[in-house]
């Protein structure tokens, strides 16, 4: 249920893993590589993980959110490598009996995800510029 | 001890390896590790501030005492998603 | 970006819809066929739809997410007929510069559709008994 | 004048039927239009206090005027998702 890729993610199976015959809801978080950030026009994202902690991070928050939230599963698939624009980078999938909890629970997880996971990204940008990024901007 | 050290990212690239061996006394804290780091790659320095700290994939504080055989990793914010 | 369709719905086509090199989060709401409600088995769910005004109500929550929140594009595709277990009757999709206002949005959208959309289903139970639903408990 | 009503739902099933003509008078409003519907089929009575109604494809108050030509709908709470 908790994976790190390096190649393209199709989403459908993500959607598939978590399907269950109680839940009647499925909510997704879909990342994708934007074509701007801020004023200066990228080419592609290149992320790098620590795998073996990468996975016990999305493991724990995969615990955490079916702890605190009513929710039948949860999956979570990262990608690594270059992501063009308009590919994507992360999926999160979380089926509940109802959409509430789903929705709480897929947006606790790639908040979390970002806080806690050890996957960093580098921006490439047209200019050939090269530059890492933090999620937190208090700690750029 | 002789403990390994992986690092990741930005300080990666700043040290020019993913991996690196560090011979540090028994008892030794996180802070120790991260001077004894500092010492061999000056060029980290400054970037300690915010510096994240793992032991065996768990965070640990800086003040954390290092485990022999411990899988020690050093990196920079995440940026993930 | 507005549709009813009397087959499969190919959640990849309907996220692939809302896909913008502007855009770095797409939300979605996967709506799926439960085995029970309450304590009574469920064969599968028939929907009908008033198509007309269902599609229009559509644009009309698409054209008021648009306003509410800061996101790219928005797209609803609902299933109407015989929908069994683990079958999706709706997809909503959104994609937006950043996660908050897709995920506000598509919650938005799925509460909204729930009130406004004419569309109604009804329950086929193991049992042989067939049950009109209504969302809206009070109105039961 | 006269008027197509749509039904739909369990109200489509009460009448058997998805489609309604009814005479009304000009000016005649919504609630003019469910007491015709209720006379010719008794079997909704009972139903009303729930029942939306639609002109040409919005919603409209059982106290709207219906306009000649309009595509007029009536049926229960909706239930989609």
């Amino acid at each position: 249920m908790f994976e790190i890729v390096d190649h393209e993610i199709d989403i459908d199976s993500i959607t598939a893993k978590v399907s269950s015959p109680e839940a009647g809801a499925i909510a997704t978080f879909i990342g994708v590589t934007r074509n701007f950030t801020g004023n200066m026009q990228v080419t592609c994202l290149q992320y790098e993980a620590y795998p073996s902690m990468a996975i016990k991070m999305m493991k724990k928050i995969g615990a955490m959110a079916e702890k605190a939230f009513d929710i039948k599963k949860i999956a979570i698939t990262h990608r690594i490598g270059a992501v063009s624009i308009e590919e994507v980078s992360v999926v999160i999938a979380v089926s509940a009996s109802h959409r509430k909890p789903a929705f709480r629970a897929c947006e606790y997880a790639i908040d979390t995800l970002k806080e806690l996971v050890p996957i960093w990204k580098k921006e490439l940008l047209t200019n050939g510029e090269q530059k890492w990024i933090a999620n937190n901007p208090e700690l750029k | 001890m002789n403990i390994k050290v992986l690092v990741f990212a930005h300080i990666k690239e700043l040290i020019g390896s993913g991996s690196i061996d560090l011979e540090l006394s028994e008892g030794a804290t996180g802070n120790d590790l991260l001077q004894k780091m500092e010492a061999s790659f000056p060029q980290i320095k400054g970037h300690r501030k915010y510096l994240k700290l793992s032991m065996n994939g768990e965070y640990i504080n800086a003040d954390a005492t290092i485990i022999q055989d411990a899988e020690i990793a050093i990196f920079p914010p995440v940026s993930g998603g």
